[in-house]
Formats: C-alpha cells, structure tokens, sequence
C-alpha cells in the first residue's frame, strides 16, 4: 500500500476511535453527537483511502459514491438527532444525560 | 517526499482538532474547533484525489452541520437557562 | 515549477499547524473564530496550488466553495454565538462521567 | 522557465509572505481588534498575489475569470466579517488594547 494512503487510513481508525470514546465518556447530548459525526467521518477517510491508487491514476470510484451518498446520510441523521435533542432540553430542561445511580 | 510530509503535518492537525474539538470544557468553542476539524478533512479529501468528495465535505460536511450544531446549542443553552430560573422561582414560592 | 508549488503548499500548511494554536489556547470566542477564517483563507490558497499542480481544475471549484463558506460560518457565528458568550465559561454540564464518580 | 513561470514563482513567494504576517500577527498581536487587522491582511494580499500568480499560468479565459471569482469572494467575506466580529466584540465589552506608558 502507498505510504500517504496508509497514514490516512490509520488516521480514520484513530479518528473512529475518538469519536467513539467521547460517545461513551461524556453525558452532554451535543457532545455525543459531535463524537458520532467524528466516527463516521474516520470510516469516510478509511474508504477514500483505500479506494487511493497513487498520484498518478484516478481513484477507485465506487467507495468515493458510497462516502458521498454516506456524507449526505449523515448530515440528515445529525439533523434529526439535534431536532430530539432540542425537543428533550425545550420540554424537560435536560440537555444531557444523567448516569443511572443518581435517579 | 514534500508531499508526504504535508501529509504527516495534516494528519496530526486533523487528531489534535478532533481530540480539542469533543474535550474542550465550553461547548461553543468545542464547536468552533469542529469547524475547523471539517475544512482540514475537506482538504484531506483533496490530497486522496476525491475532490467531489471534497465538495460535498466541505458544503455540507462543515458547512451546514457546524450551523446546525450552533443553533440547536443556542436553543439547547436558552431552554436550560429557563428551566433553571422557573426552578428558583418554584424554590422562593 | 513542481517543487515551487509544492514547497508553497507545505509552508502554508505549517501555517496552518502554528494557528492550531490560538484555535485551542485562544481566550474568547472570537479570536478562535478569527483562527478558523485564516484556515478557511489559508485552505483555498493550498487548493489553488494544489490545482496548479496536478492540472485538475475541479480543485478550483472547489476553492470557490471554501471563498463562499468562509461567509457563511462568520455571520452563522455571530448571529448564534454571541447571545450566549461568556469570558472564560466552562459548561458544568460538560464534566465526565468517571469524573463525577468521585 | 520562461517569464511567465518567474511571475509565477515570484508572485506565490510574495503570497506566502502575506500568510506568514498574518499568521504571526494572529499569534504575537495581544488582542482581538488587532488580530483582526492582522486576519485581513492575510486574506486580501496573501490569497490575492496567489491568485494572481496562478493567473499567469491559465489557458482560457473562463479560468481567470473563476480566480478572479475566488478572490472577490473572499475579500467580500474578510470584509463582512471583520466588521461583525469587531462590533460583536465591542458589544461584549472588549475593551481595545491600549500600548502600557
């Protein structure tokens, strides 16, 4: 594998990583739906570039229409959970999750 | 080789603004940094050769999910202000 | 000509990497907004170069989106992010769990 | 390399410059009104004497008139935006730096 492709794609796992851990380490809703487009956006950058074959040659096309489709899937879905997270905090005046021993 | 230390330099800009961009303790500045974050992916893109990949990143990838981040913190922000004020008052009387 | 651009292209990025700094450490709001747009500007000047040498004018197009969403996010911030600034906040809402624990 | 290349060459050092000031001017300049003098200067000069580096090197016309888009474009937006966020940030009660006598 091409070494700048490899150092991509080592930089979408560690990506995928951090998105992953601010999911699971901090309540504020907001926060956990940046960590989730962070995610996806490591998988985006593992797919590109895998689908790079040097500078020379154009890229493999098809992974480049999965991460576009995957783009615009992801912006809808951050859309609607921003839409639930401000209905949660307009209704309840919660904005983030408590753990389960405080109740 | 210069373009491989471009590529090394990205990288690690990219990592420092993702890490800044979900630890930092105000939130509006932890969306600025993701901002930031969705520019320095849009020009990662570019050095893969998937410039259309780019475009969409860059419009709608930063663009318009760093508006919508903001506007659902603000009304987020104002709806927690409320509730703690009605909860003081609820206190007194 | 090549290595020019290229040589162009990673200074601008080591630009770049010296205003991460004031993007993190910046002390109001603002100032790190003012580090965003500077990417935004630096960003559209690596993709000019980066068209110059490859010869793929899709690039350009595509600093033609990072000129129009430097506008955007400014007037986006300062419509949204100024009700609710504060000098030096930090959210109590924003501590970590394990953190909470103690 | 014919002229056309040395314009070329000369322009985009002349460019990195610009970027350069800018960035150390973000970083050295002690607050936000000055930042913001610093900000512009990057994004009118620095991006322009790329711009019109690359300028030399197009081989239609619809080419310099897209360069010509992407500068305007952003010297519009420099423009609009220093003036919100300077306003924005008297309004918070910034006060301006003032050089200590």
């Amino acid at each position: 594998m091409l070494p700048s492709a490899t150092l991509y794609a080592i930089a979408g796992v560690a990506l995928f990583g951090l998105g992953f851990y601010a999911l699971v380490a901090y309540p504020h809703l907001l926060r956990k739906i940046m960590g989730m487009n962070i995610m996806g956006t490591g998988v985006f950058m593992s797919f590109v570039a895998i689908a790079y074959r040097g500078p020379e040659q154009t890229a493999d096309p098809v992974p480049h229409a999965l991460v576009i489709t995957g783009i615009v899937v992801a912006v809808c879905a951050t859309g609607l959970a921003l839409a639930l997270a401000t209905q949660i905090s307009t209704r309840t005046g919660i904005t983030q999750l408590t753990p389960d021993e405080e109740k | 080789m210069i373009l491989l230390g471009l590529d090394l330099l990205l990288v690690i800009v990219l990592l420092i603004s993702a890490w800044f961009a979900l630890t930092t303790a105000d939130l509006l500045h932890g969306v600025v940094i993701f901002i930031a974050f969705g520019l320095l992916v849009a020009l990662a893109w570019v050095r893969l050769q998937a410039p259309d990949v780019a475009m969409a990143e860059a419009a709608v990838g930063s663009g318009l999910t760093g508006a919508l981040l903001l506007s659902s913190l603000s009304a987020m922000r104002r709806a927690q202000a409320r509730a703690e004020a009605s909860k003081k008052e609820g206190d007194v009387g | 000509m090549m290595l020019i651009y290229q040589l162009a292209a990673l200074f601008l990025m080591l630009n770049i990497v010296a205003g991460m700094a004031r993007v993190l450490r910046g002390p109001t709001t603002a100032d790190r907004l003012l580090a965003v747009q500077l990417f935004g500007t630096t960003g559209t000047a690596i993709l000019i170069l980066f068209s110059l040498q490859t010869g793929n004018k899709a690039f350009q197009d595509l600093a033609l989106i990072f000129a129009l969403l430097a506008g955007i996010l400014g007037v986006t911030f300062t419509r949204y992010g100024q009700a609710w600034y504060k000098q030096g906040a930090t959210d109590p809402e924003s501590t970590k769990v394990a953190a909470k624990e103690k | 390399m014919n002229w056309n290349d040395i314009a070329t060459t000369l322009l985009i050092i002349a460019g990195s410059f610009f970027f350069l000031a800018g960035t150390v001017g973000l970083l050295r300049l002690p607050d936000v009104f000055t930042r913001l003098h610093a900000l512009t200067k990057a994004d009118n000069l620095g991006l322009g004497l790329i711009a019109l580096g690359a300028a030399f090197q197009i081989d239609n016309l619809m080419q310099l008139v897209k360069l010509g888009l992407i500068w305007g474009l952003v010297m519009f937006a420099s423009a609009t935006i220093a003036h919100l966020i300077g306003r924005s940030a008297l309004e918070q009660g910034q006060q301006p730096w003032e050089k200590a006598s």
